[in-house]
């Protein structure tokens, strides 16, 4: 049984040969010492694979937000180190507000920027995500009440090289500049959507990370022999493994729910998958080390591309804590209602 | 990817929602909304209520017209389920001759007794209980003492079960026996077999649970005469047909809502504002329930459609289990200035079920063990 | 090596000895049922058990608030049904704030009265402890912003009975009488004394009750066989509880604490043992009762008297949640300070 | 009640209290407050630290003077180690010389090599690595394959070791090796050499752990001399002194105060105010961690005396384990409105580091079984 369309399913198996191909354990150290991984880039551009999900007059492949999904979870699975949700980000953002279509590679910006009505553009940010490899930063800038989308060539920021603690490119970026009239646009509600879209990509990634250091750990304890038998064999183990795989099943479950959501109900489903994966980290990543023992704990086994980047990932676009305080709120708020029959609402 | 993580998307069909309004109309209606529910599927029973429900097709309702079913889907059946449980409705007398009973004689029963009980369990007036455990079995079945001697026309019975739920006020229980001496094989000489709980030979001793109720027993069977047409099944074939048994203990709702009345009494707490740290603690916990009701319904759509998702049921009852017992945890550790007595009540009687939560369905560490087995290690 | 006095080994000897002797299940069981257990309060009131820590001028038996809690210890251990805290709280209040020792059993009742100057006092008590036991009810009462210590007469109460999740008495008690002036003294900050010894005196329970549940698992677990083998073979059960000894150890380390503490620390030490054992009574309750599946969820085994007074207890005198945060606010507040600095202050 | 459980309180001497002053003082005159410290004790070295910690008399301070020591107790070095861990001090230089090799050779060495080395440990000037384990042994130390052929005036060792923190700066390591071939008692035959890291025989490869640090290695043994006053102790009693030598591993503050700047920088971040959550979040930890510590002052009273507290440091570990890695998970959830980077910075390099936490000492399994051995278990 697969919920899957033939032709999300096509996607699938094109991602997946071509990660297997280019995002092996050496293109992600490497991608981590500054170079940027053109290769696997290129091959994702060739397929359409990094513009799935934005419609075909936005220059997109065509598909939609599910499919999009389906291929972060692909790219979180390998810890393919590139811009692929940022990429799709800005894209999305643009098109759903009006902008034309960015050039090149995109990032998103999550921080906020001033901006004059004229585009008199100015201020920074701390954390861009793969900033140094993007062509366009779309961004947030605020006037007064008014917010503005923003898609501002690379060209025109300083750069700050950082990295977050998956040795992803996380840069600072500032600015002060004149844009032009096609570059900014009135965009009320931008940063709300923006956090939602966001959240629902790192949930993907997050999913497929999850799935990936299951299935090595699984592997890891079936080939590790100690006092004379894999560890696969103790039962200590055994109870480990059996725990983090239903955290590693219900997390996929919930990032799955967002593919196939109904706009109403969006909101809702991000949130309680970004609480639900982001919880599920801490568990499943502690187990996945328990059980690699010292190898785990260093860069020459390639579990610490998985963990490193869960553990950035699950505090960008809202922690838990900050999902589960909006969750809260929706399920008490709604005093009117009884608690049971909105949860039946949820499909 | 493994076998048995795939808890794919599925959606009730309309036929399944349409029924949910009858249902939440039949429960406005039957519940008296000043009792205090309790959604653990174990603390309540009102036979009323069951014949009641009875009434309105509500049991057994999976099961051929011609017995007294519906021939209704799972999926419709899964809705009923879990409408009564987040209720927190008395469904103790019928629950088990619903849920295991009833597909057993379907499955292995004769013709005879598929005629003799399952209309009246549809009806809400016959109700069953398990014999399974005996003091020192545990998780071990294979290791049952009882035995039942072949004599003319039947089966002499004799030993014990224990935790059996409602054997004092159930009709009849269902007892897995030795109808041989145990040999090598472990598993084979055993037998299902319907005793009469009226039965003289019978008795009956109730074993209070940690809130004082006596919901569970231990059965005493001396001399008890069990006929040949008791037998469910071929005899022998018992450990076969218990093994098929356990797997109609599925991954329903009763595996993640013990705990949720709750949440519900929570969240009524925080009607009127609450602190961030509150919201976070609801919105937790209901993430955690909702992807628990996504995933339970996705196996209900893989039961339907015909497979056997056995790890993907152990799954769901190991992570629904832990998500019960850290419930009261959490709330209690969140209590808002003025709680309402009805609030602190719930709670209290959520922390005094809680240990029962893990004991049904296999404990923590069988369960487990069998989704490592699922996973390939062992 | 132990950290007791010669004098306070008797202590615990002689009261072991009572316990084993008249504190059986049964004794437990029917005191559930509504029997006080009268032989097994006259051997500890003759051995003068009852009156441990208490000054030898005000009725006691002398020695000190640690012999006070070697004994609340062995009480927990056995889940004495007698109200040997409350007997000594209401006590040792009346001794501190001057009034005269209270006659027969007293007990000691948690919510606030209110009460004039001449002594006209009202109010009720929503679960006042053993308040069905006891000839004394020392209470609190308050009058504007000053607070009185009274010490009533049983009989001048309304008496509804209740009983907490453990079967403990915890009686409503409703009062409009006129009290005389030797009954009632005003008592400045006795509300925060009286929380403060509560909760030392529940910890000290508590830190036996959880010996004792480690004891039983270990026990029971060595009995119980499965499959052809003691349950305490297999490695899942050993994890667990070994992760149980982890925090039974810590419970009562946490509890020595207050045994030892110094005047000036003893707000902190005793802030520190509610929290800590309150934490690790989830755990241990959980572990055991899975060690005990079946029998442990019944009242046949004594495991319950144990489990269902540490969910009373740890409720009681505060929630290691409020605990917390008081410790919290101390070490966060004292801001020229430094945490290290602070921590190695206590013994 | 059990062995082991006791952790009676203990309370340190006078003398002992009386050192910590002079610590806190040369602490503060030697650490840049600006730097990022880090309470793990692996994650921080400097030569010239160790060599001002020796001029102060602050490395072997158990030692006899004779051999560089101070003839102190126990307890006044428990004091200078948890002083040293608590300002996040870079202890990676002399730890491992100054708390396993000295105490090893001063067990089992020979009088020249106690001569030959403890002074020069003792100054700070001798660093050593420990080689144990091997890649494919992980706990199972029996298993080891490096060997070392008799040959004239010494030994030729051939084979690897894995894990030996700092082998790229230190200058010796004491290797577990084989002197014989394994045979029927897989404990026999094994030695513990000392090996010039310095040798052109040997090579040192880096290792990077999760934080890009590369502060443990694999080192490689080919055709290395081991001269005959090279081998500690007796050669073929090398498994007799390793599980001596875990002994020293005991249980001090090191097992509970890794992530202890996490907590110096969120009760920083709190200075200025907060909520009820995050001051619980703040006490809970606080609560914790004073109790860890006076089971671990508790032990160190044991040690002083002469007991062998085996299993109460083995529930120091466990219980202090389970401590680190849950500092970093529940603070991460509580940050305050406008972090600052130093906190952020301290709790990420906690996180990166806390798969190590329990790497060290055995894994929790191990732990745990040690911990049920003394409960009697098995």
């Amino acid at each position: 049984m697969n919920y899957l369309s033939e032709h999300q399913v096509l996607i699938q198996d094109t991602l997946n040969r071509i990660l297997e191909d280019l995002c092996q354990k050496q293109t992600v150290d490497a991608a981590e010492n500054g170079e940027f991984p053109s290769a696997l880039w290129e091959a994702l551009s060739e397929t359409g694979l990094t513009l799935t999900g934005l419609p075909e007059e936005h220059g997109g492949s065509g598909g939609d937000l599910s499919d999009a999904l389906i291929v972060m979870k692909g790219a979180g699975k390998f810890s393919a180190p590139i811009p692929i949700a940022e990429n799709f980000l800005g894209r999305v953002l643009c098109c759903e507000f009006g902008l034309s279509a960015p050039k090149g590679i995109a990032t998103f910006c999550d921080n906020f920027f001033s901006i004059t009505p004229d585009g008199q553009l100015r201020g920074s940010s701390s954390q861009t995500a793969f900033g140094r490899w993007s062509e366009t930063v779309v961004l947030i800038a605020e006037h007064g009440d008014e917010t503005y989308l923003c898609a501002c060539p690379f060209e025109v920021f300083e750069l700050n090289e950082k990295n977050n603690m998956a040795g992803e490119p996380r840069d600072m970026l500032s600015v002060e500049t004149k844009l032009t009239s096609d570059q900014f646009v009135q965009a009320d509600g931008v940063a709300r959507r923006a956090r939602l879209l966001g959240a629902a990509l790192r949930v993907a990634q997050m999913s497929g990370a999850l799935e990936s250091i299951l299935e090595m750990s699984v592997s890891y304890s079936m080939e590790r022999s100690q006092f004379g038998k894999p560890i696969s064999k103790f039962q200590a183990i055994q109870q480990q493994l059996a725990t983090m795989a239903g955290e590693v099943a219900a997390s996929i479950r919930a990032a799955q729910s967002i593919e196939i959501s109904k706009d109403l109900m969006i909101e809702l489903d991000v949130a309680i998958a970004k609480a639900r994966v982001g919880e599920a980290v801490g568990v499943c990543t502690d187990i996945a080390h328990q059980v690699h023992g010292a190898m785990g704990y260093t860069l020459e086994h390639t579990l610490n591309h998985r963990t490193r980047r869960l553990w950035a990932w699950r505090d960008e676009y809202g922690s838990e804590k900050e999902w589960q305080i909006e969750i809260g709120r929706f399920f008490s708020g709604n005093a009117s209602g009884n608690l049971w029959d909105q949860i039946t609402l949820l499909a | 990817m493994f076998q048995g993580l795939a808890f794919n998307p599925f959606t009730l069909p309309p036929e399944a929602e349409a029924l949910r309004a009858d249902v939440r109309k039949f429960l406005a209606d039957s519940l008296d909304p000043t009792s205090l529910p309790n959604s653990d599927f174990n603390a309540g029973d009102s036979s009323e209520f069951s014949k009641a429900l009875g009434k309105r097709g509500w049991i057994g309702m999976t099961w051929p017209k011609q017995y007294g079913g519906q021939d209704k889907s799972f999926l419709e059946r899964y809705v009923v389920t879990e409408e009564l449980l987040a209720a927190g409705a008395p469904v103790g007398c019928h629950w088990i001759a619903d849920r295991q009973t009833g597909p057993l004689l379907l499955k292995f029963g004769t013709e005879e007794q598929r005629k003799e009980f399952l209309p009246k369990i549809a009806s809400g007036n016959c109700y069953f209980s398990i014999g399974m455990s005996e003091p020192n079995t545990g998780s071990d079945l294979a290791s049952i003492k009882s035995m039942a001697k072949k004599v003319e026309g039947g089966w002499l019975l004799n030993g014990s079960k224990i935790w059996t739920s409602y054997a004092h006020t159930n009709h009849f229980m269902v007892a897995l026996v030795r109808t041989e001496l145990a040999s090598e094989n472990r598993h084979a000489g055993m037998s299902q077999v319907i005793v009469d709980l009226q039965d003289k030979n019978v008795t009956v001793s109730g074993i209070k649970n940690l809130s004082g109720e006596e919901d569970f027993n231990q059965v005493f069977f001396d001399d008890v005469f069990i006929p040949d047409d008791r037998v469910v099944g071929q005899p022998g074939n018992g450990w076969e047909q218990v093994i098929s048994e356990l797997g109609y203990e599925r991954s329903g709702p009763e595996r993640f809502l013990s705990a949720f009345r709750v949440l519900v009494e929570y969240s009524k707490e925080l009607a009127e504002g609450a602190s961030d740290d509150q919201y976070s603690i609801l919105g937790r916990l209901t993430a955690h329930l909702i992807t628990l009701r996504r995933m339970s319904i996705s196996v209900a759509g893989m039961l339907e459609s015909g497979e056997t998702p056995i790890t993907e049921a152990a799954l769901i009852k190991d992570v629904g289990n832990a998500y019960e017992r850290l419930v009261p945890e959490v709330v209690r550790l969140s209590q808002t200035r003025n709680p309402s007595a009805r609030f602190l009540d719930t709670l209290s009687q959520c922390i005094l079920h809680a240990p029962s939560f893990t004991l049904r369905g296999g404990t923590r560490e069988i369960l487990k063990g069998v989704i490592a087995r699922g996973l390939g290690l062992r």
